[in-house]
């Protein structure tokens, strides 16, 4: 392995955002047909160094050398020269032009439409990633949207690809297709710079890992020769907690009860949810497994109420009161907690302070308002006490939560809704993007939670999360869900034929 | 180039400093207007800044031409805050005064003492109903209000011409565009200092102005309102989340703020005027727009931005008065003041760096 | 301070407030050079003094009482709106002396003056009547208030006492000033066939449009031929300045009186050509038959001989407005709501 | 007759398609700027006051074009340099423009100039029905041909490609390494360019003089139009064409008798703008066509 030249080799990179490093000193290097993984817990730096990399950001300090020459780069473009090409954490895409015109902006060889029509066809047919050149983007999953981001990448026949956390919206099956892509790619000779947080991803299909801790170096290590457990352990400095088995618990009385439920799609981006029902008992953890876009955010919205109807569908009722007419704060006063997956703007709003988002799920609460009028003290008593009990770790006091980072904000979400102690707790994603160690943190508390006799559904596409949390679990495809059905009788090939929308029928009247 | 970084917490002393260093820097750049215009700048400022504020009928004159900007901005505030762009104050003004006024003429004999509150009430309504065309159809059709309202401005501002020349000219106006005198009881009073008594036009509708400004900042701090209302301005799928009503809020808004716009019409026309005429508002709505910003969306700020705004109106008349200067070099002037103001609220929200050429150190 | 307070010992001082800029041309501009005339007439005896752009509102109020403060002891407000804001301010300073223009209103120490304004419109309507080919003559007119209405029915007047078979096409702008819409309406009147053009609205741009377009048109308020050399036919100009002349002279003199009776439709002050109130400029670009009936209509005007409004006087609905031998009184031209005999349509509310 | 009311209508809509395409590119770019009013008038007044001074239309013309592009990059600083709210600094740069303009311009009052010449011989323009195409200036059939080459830009061509997608998506753009700002700035140019023209073609074609103000809400208008076209540079022209209609024939019916109230007449471009809007925003597919990224200031970090 280590007779492969070097492809890329940074040299004391550094990145400063004000006082604030970002990189300190970055080294290391990546090897001809390598795929090189880059980990490291939320606010790391991982996606800063290869903004870096894509001459999207310019280093405060340090080299790059390619192919052992040293080298500067200025632009995205000049990057594409290179043979450097980049799949983005957060998509940069253009939903209202078509896949065509967000490839060519990719590109920087002019093609006649035709001619690049005829490129993406043969070049998604070689890798097997099938989509259609003329449709708009909005129109797209987000797996096909993260389909057309790395065909693109591909036609301009890179040297070296970033992938900045790819496999998030991914099913299992799409991820193993994408594997698989990435292997063949890396057989031409094409090295691959794979960043994740799912450790046995990175186990899988890397030769090289790289470790960053606050933007230093840890290590750089063979994958084969570690295990998942050290990995982890070098990205947190410690052991991470593990996630507690959940104590052998009492499925007590149904305390959510939805049959019949229906909800039109009433936009062109929406899934349709057709005759969903589901029961859900105090202390039982319900999974709801499914790729996003399969009707997740729309059951989220029919769940917090959002989204409310009593025509469309039959039965919601939440400890024998019928909910489908009640606003979310009804909801929440019943004792419902529930939290969507997007936490940036919907379950929390970045440029307000942390006190605001206190108040946005308790602006209804008799101890923080009178008369409509806030009481200020008794809010910022609540958020402290989230902010101790969930060690939510902030820049300073009351900051606004755009300077929180991703696993810190989510922390806080959670803890807004649990340190109310719900007696019906729903959640969607609750660990995306999040770094272990407030994985294991966050996942805890809900098991917690469910050991306490709250009721719970968990809509996550991580099948490792509905392993460690769920009692039960179904699988939403295309608006429909699957009949629930003891942990013990599934698996996770189980689990992702169905998430693919293979042998429902069968499997569901084999039931 | 620079570039600009943001800033994590907005200070204070920015916040206070900054409005002060942009007015100084106006006034800087006022004196070479003024001076390559072949005025002596020292008077031509002291017109504009400081005579306004020489005495106290003049001081009481400054409230009075920021009495409506004063309601109207605070209105605005609101809606901006939520990220809701109503620009068509000036029809909503019109409407109100359209409302109040029909009442005033249909009962032009009475003389009870309910008629005035009753003509604010229907001039909320009027500026109301303005106000709801737009917010039904943004919320129903997502229409773009900016335009429907400005739009809008101009019907109504027609629609006024039309009844102060057709039928609701006076009999007795000899074809002249008014309409009958409002009654007494509809006219707003002058505050009777005592032992002073009047201070020029100082009128009671000035105390309300303040007022309104006072109880909508509590509102927008304060309360649970205000909190909804800098929701919706920044997310509205967390308004959603967060358990209000989108729409309900839009429209609340657009109530509020066209109301309060046709209250200000009617308080304008009855403290000031007396009768409908073809011109009632003199681009108040508009004025009050740059007012609510220059406020940077503070609904208290407001009473001195619109003081601000008002004194470079009067100060121009001023100006225009003792040495001739023409009335187009106030827009400039008032044009720059908004300008550097504008630049001044960037610096109270980032940083602004320079770019030293640093590709060049790592090419050695 | 101390030279306000010399000043006024020595010179009368004397304001004026505008709704405009003064500009080169239209209504403003016919007070500035009265004021200007004014000043020449007087010298050193006076320092006048003005203030544009003021909105017809309390910003009126405030500016008038900021110039009565300011010393002076006469102030001109030169439009309409001007009316209850001059009035308001009027009682306020009772020694100052105020002069409304075009206003019915007075008080103790407020005049009023206007001008005969319709009288021109006679004289304009017989060159019309003399001048056009198609029979069609277009008016480009403000607002439908009785002084526009007297001027369309003046006009009307005038053509019809030469030209039976012309008739009149209105179009109301709705404006008093907007050069490009003024200049749309011309082009619209001269697609529909007019081939002489009339306004009532303050900008040259129908005159610019009837030069280029080949047609004739009238001036208003102030000489337009720079703008239409081969186009404009003669222009009324207003001429303030004999009015602002005497009403200082009797002011300095101690003579000045706001009138007597009661309020009235035409102020104390309403004069036309008799008195030069209303001048017309020089007739041109029109054979010299025409010139002469323009000059007889004009002289027989200001030496009453022409009576516009005398009877018998129709509406053009067919309606009798005066019998034969009666004629229209003041009372009855400010009470005008109605189009003579020749004039297309209907006015408009 | 009608030949003549065809002919005035098409000129009436000059000043507009020229404005509005150019509003139509900034918007596309996802700025919105709303001092369209400020730049026409400078357009206006430099224009005439070159033309005047000068003698010659073409310097005027591109004394109009010029002083445009000079107003719009003050706006571009604040917005752009400053990230300075759009509406705000829209609304300042009107003020801005309509004292500025009244002052240069208060030495030109009064004095009139030469206006633009037609295209085509006589004998073609005196050809009936279409002799009305025949019979307009050079800056009118410009006006066509820019939204035509405008039209080309933004569908046909990779620039224009990615201006549109800096207006979808400013972060994307900017990931992908395309310079947002200096995108940005070009179009704001742009569109100063095509206001100072529109503007400029009031004083030397429409009315050949100068006076404060004279776009009396034109530029309005035109901002009304680009969301009117829902951000489409061919149905500019067909809507300032049905704006220009609407005004003159509100006029022409006057001439023609008609006894409506002038203030309703007057006030039926507003009323049908507003339909419009109403009309296009109830077909599904308008909020994709408006630029997801208007108004959104873009803070670059390098
Ligand atoms: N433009 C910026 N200005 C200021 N600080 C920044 C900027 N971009 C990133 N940071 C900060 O730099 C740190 C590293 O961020 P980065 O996005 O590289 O983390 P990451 O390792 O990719 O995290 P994640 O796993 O959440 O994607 C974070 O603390 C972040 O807040
Ligand atoms: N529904 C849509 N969503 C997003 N973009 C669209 C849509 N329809 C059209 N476009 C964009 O607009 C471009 C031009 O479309 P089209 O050719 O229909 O416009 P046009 O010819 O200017 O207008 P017209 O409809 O008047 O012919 C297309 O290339 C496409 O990028
Ligand atoms: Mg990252
Ligand atoms: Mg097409």
């Amino acid at each position: 392995m280590t007779t492969k030249p070097v492809l890329i080799e940074s040299r004391g990179i550094s990145k400063s955002f004000g006082s604030f490093l970002a990189n300190d000193s970055i080294n290391f290097d990546i090897l001809e047909g390598e795929i090189h993984g880059l980990l490291g817990e939320n606010g790391a730096g991982k996606s800063t160094f290869v903004k870096m990399v894509y001459g999207l950001l310019e280093p405060s300090n340090g080299t790059f050398y390619w192919n052992g020459k040293k080298i500067i780069i200025g632009s995205p473009q000049e990057a594409r020269n290179f043979g450097i090409g980049m799949v983005f954490q957060h998509f940069t895409l253009f939903p209202t032009l078509t896949v065509i015109e967000n490839i060519e902006l990719a590109l920087n060889d002019k093609f006649t439409t035709h001619e690049l029509r005829d490129t993406i066809i043969k070049k998604s047919a070689e890798f097997g990633i099938t989509v259609d050149p003329d449709i708009y983007i909005r129109d797209l999953s987000v797996g096909e949207q993260q389909r057309v981001e790395i065909l693109r990448c591909l036609l301009q026949n890179p040297k070296l690809l970033i992938m900045d956390e790819p496999t998030s919206v991914l099913t299992p099956q799409e991820s193993e297709q994408l594997f698989s892509v990435l292997k063949k790619l890396s057989k031409t000779g094409c090295s691959i710079l794979f960043i994740s947080h799912k450790l046995k991803e990175i186990k899988k299909i890397t030769q090289r890992a790289t470790i960053l801790r606050g933007g230093c170096v840890v290590s750089t290590v063979e994958t084969a020769d570690v295990s998942t457990e050290q990995l982890a352990k070098m990205m947190v400095g410690s052991n991470p907690q593990n996630v507690k088995p959940k104590t052998a618990r009492k499925s007590g009385d149904i305390l959510v009860k939805i049959s019949g439920l229906n909800k039109p799609a009433d936009n062109p981006f929406a899934t349709a949810l057709y005759n969903i029902s589901l029961n859900v008992k105090a202390g039982e953890i319900i999974g709801i497994a499914g790729i996003a876009g399969n009707g997740q955010s729309e059951l989220m919205e029919v769940l917090s109420g959002e989204w409310r109807s009593t025509e469309t569908f039959d039965v919601f009722d939440v400890f024998g009161t019928d909910i489908r007419n009640y606003s979310p704060h009804k909801r929440r006063q019943l004792g419902i907690g529930f939290l969507p997956e997007e936490r940036h703007g919907h379950s929390a709003v970045t440029n307000m302070k942390l006190t605001e988002n206190t108040l946005l799920t308790n602006h209804n609460s008799p101890l923080i308002q009178k008369n409509n009028v806030v009481k200020n003290e008794n809010l910022e008593k609540l958020t402290n006490d989230i902010i101790d009990k969930y060690d939510i770790r902030t820049p300073f006091r009351n900051p606004q939560a755009s300077s929180l980072s991703g696993g810190n904000l989510q922390k806080f979400v959670i803890g807004r809704e649990i340190i109310k102690k719900p007696r019906v707790f729903f959640v969607a994603q609750p660990t995306w993007g999040v770094d272990i160690g407030a994985t294991k943190f966050i996942r805890n508390s809900l098991i917690d939670l469910a050991n306490d006799g709250c009721g719970i559904i968990v809509i996550s596409q991580d099948l490792e999360e509905l392993f460690e949390l769920a009692d039960n679990i179904c699988v939403l495809f295309r608006g429909k869900l699957s009949e629930s059905k003891p942990l013990q009788e599934l698996t996770s090939e189980k689990i992702g034929m169905l998430m693919g929308g293979e042998e429902l029928h069968s499997e569901s009247q084999g039931h | 180039m620079f570039y600009l970084t943001p800033r994590k917490e907005i200070s204070l002393f920015f916040t206070i400093s900054i409005p002060i260093i942009s007015i100084l820097l106006t006034i800087i750049f006022g004196f070479f207007i003024f001076s390559i215009l072949g005025y002596d700048p020292g008077k031509a400022l002291y017109h504009f800044f400081i005579s306004p504020l020489s005495r106290l009928d003049k001081i009481a004159d400054l409230f009075v031409k920021a009495c409506p900007l004063l309601i109207i901005g605070t209105g605005l505030v609101l809606c901006f805050r939520a990220n809701i762009w109503n620009i068509g104050a000036e029809g909503q003004l019109i409407m109100g005064a359209v409302f109040s006024g029909g009442l005033a003429l249909s009962f032009s004999e009475t003389q009870s003492v309910w008629l005035l509150p009753a003509m604010a009430i229907f001039s909320f309504i009027g500026g109301a109903l303005w106000a709801l065309f737009p917010a039904l159809l943004k919320i129903k059709l997502r229409t773009n209000e900016i335009l429907v309202t400005l739009m809008l401005t101009y019907v109504a501002s027609l629609f006024l011409d039309w009844l102060v020349r057709g039928p609701w000219r006076s009999p007795t106006s000899f074809g002249f565009p008014l309409t009958k005198y409002y009654p007494d009881v509809a006219l707003i009073s002058k505050i009777y200092f005592p032992g002073i008594g009047n201070i020029s036009q100082l009128h009671w509708g000035v105390f309300i102005a303040i007022l309104i400004c006072l109880l909508c900042w509590f509102a927008m701090e304060k309360t649970v309102f205000g909190f909804q209302i800098k929701l919706i301005g920044d997310s509205p799928q967390a308004l959603r989340f967060s358990g209000f009503n989108e729409s309900k809020t839009t429209i609340t808004l657009f109530i509020i703020s066209g109301g309060l716009a046709g209250l200000a019409g009617m308080i304008e026309v009855s403290a000031n005027i007396g009768q409908l005429q073809p011109n009632i508002s003199f681009g108040y709505g508009f004025t009050a727009i740059i007012v609510a910003f220059l406020a940077r969306l503070n609904p208290a700020a407001v009473i001195i931005s619109g003081l601000l705004i008002a004194l470079i109106e009067v100060g121009g008349d001023s100006a225009q008065i003792a040495l001739a200067i023409p009335k187009v070099v106030t827009g400039v002037f008032k044009g720059i003041l908004l300008f550097f103001l504008l630049a001044g609220e960037t610096l109270t929200k980032y940083e602004i760096g320079f770019n030293y050429n640093q590709k060049s150190s790592l090419n050695d | 301070n101390v030279d306000q307070v010399e000043d006024k010992e020595t010179k009368m001082k004397v304001a004026f407030v505008y709704l405009t800029n003064p500009g080169d041309h239209g209504w403003t501009y016919a007070h500035e050079v009265g004021r200007q005339q004014v000043q020449e007439h007087f010298g050193d005896k006076v320092e006048t003094s003005y203030v544009e752009n003021v909105p017809e509102g309390p910003d009126a109020t405030r500016v008038i009482r900021e110039l009565a403060q300011n010393g002076n002891d006469m102030i001109f407000t030169t439009s309409f709106g001007y009316m209850e804001p001059t009035l308001k301010v009027a009682k306020e300073f009772p020694n100052i002396k105020f002069d409304h223009i075009t206003g019915y209103m007075r008080a103790e120490n407020m005049a009023t003056g206007n001008i005969r304004f319709y009288e021109g419109r006679y004289v304009q309507g017989v060159v019309a009547g003399l001048t056009t080919k198609s029979n069609k003559i277009g008016y480009v007119a403000a607002f439908p208030i009785p002084e526009v209405i007297q001027g369309i029915n003046s006009f009307a007047q005038g053509l019809k006492s030469v030209n039976k078979d012309a008739t009149i096409s209105v179009v109301w702008a709705n404006t008093w000033y907007d050069p490009v819409k003024e200049g749309d309406a011309a082009k619209v009147l001269i697609a529909e066939g007019a081939d002489v053009l009339a306004q009532h609205t303050d900008s040259p741009a129908m005159l610019q449009t009837a030069e280029k377009s080949g047609v004739f048109g009238f001036g208003q308020s102030s000489d337009m031929h720079e703008f239409a050399p081969s186009a404009q036919l003669f222009a009324s100009v207003n001429n303030w300045g004999p009015y602002y002349i005497s009403q200082i002279q009797k002011a300095l003199d101690g003579s000045w009186t706001t009138g007597e009776g009661p309020d009235h439709w035409a102020g104390n002050t309403w004069k036309g050509l008799s008195e030069d109130f209303l001048v017309l400029t020089d007739f041109k670009n029109m054979p010299s038959n025409v010139a002469k009936a323009a000059q007889e209509a004009r002289d027989g005007i200001a030496n009453g001989s022409i009576n516009i409004f005398s009877g018998p006087m129709m509406d053009n609905e067919g309606n009798q407005i005066l019998a034969s031998g009666e004629v229209l009184d003041d009372g009855g031209l400010w009470a005008m709501n109605y189009y003579v005999d020749g004039v297309i349509g209907k006015i408009p509310n | 007759m009608i030949d003549a009311l065809v002919l005035t209508i098409l000129m009436t809509s000059v000043p507009l398609i020229l404005a509005a395409t150019g509003e139509l590119v900034v918007e596309r770019s996802g700025v919105l700027n709303l001092g369209l009013e400020g730049m026409m008038l400078m357009g206006a007044v430099s224009a005439f006051a070159l033309t005047y001074v000068s003698g010659s239309l073409l310097v005027g013309l591109l004394a109009g074009v010029i002083s445009g592009c000079l107003t719009a990059a003050i706006f571009g600083f604040f917005v752009l340099g400053l990230a300075t709210n759009q509406v705000a600094t829209g609304l300042a740069l009107t003020i801005f423009g309509t004292g500025l303009s009244g002052l240069i311009g208060s030495d030109f009052v009064g004095k009139a100039i030469e206006g633009l010449p037609t295209v085509f011989p006589e004998t073609l323009s005196n050809m009936s029905f279409i002799g009305v195409f025949f019979a307009l200036d050079a800056i009118a059939y410009l006006s066509v041909f820019i939204a035509l080459l405008v039209w080309i830009f933004l569908f046909k061509s990779k620039y224009g490609l990615v201006l549109r997608a800096c207006g979808i998506s400013h972060n994307s753009a900017h990931s992908l390494g395309y310079k947002v700002l200096t995108v940005r700035w070009c179009s704001i140019l742009f569109g100063g360019m095509m206001a100072g023209l529109g503007g400029a073609y009031l004083p030397l074609m429409l009315t050949p003089h100068w006076s404060e103000g004279m776009t009396s809400g034109r530029g309005w208008i035109a901002l009304a139009l680009v969301v009117f076209a829902s951000w489409m540079p061919s149905r500019i022209i067909y809507g300032a064409i049905l704006f220009g209609a609407i005004t003159i024939m509100q006029l022409a019916g006057q001439a023609r008798g008609w006894t409506i109230p002038p203030q309703f007449l007057s006030s039926l471009p507003y009323i049908a703008t507003i339909f419009v809007l109403v009309l296009i925003s109830s077909k599904g597919t308008a909020k994709y066509l408006a630029p997801s990224d208007l108004t959104r200031p873009f803070i670059s970090s390098k």
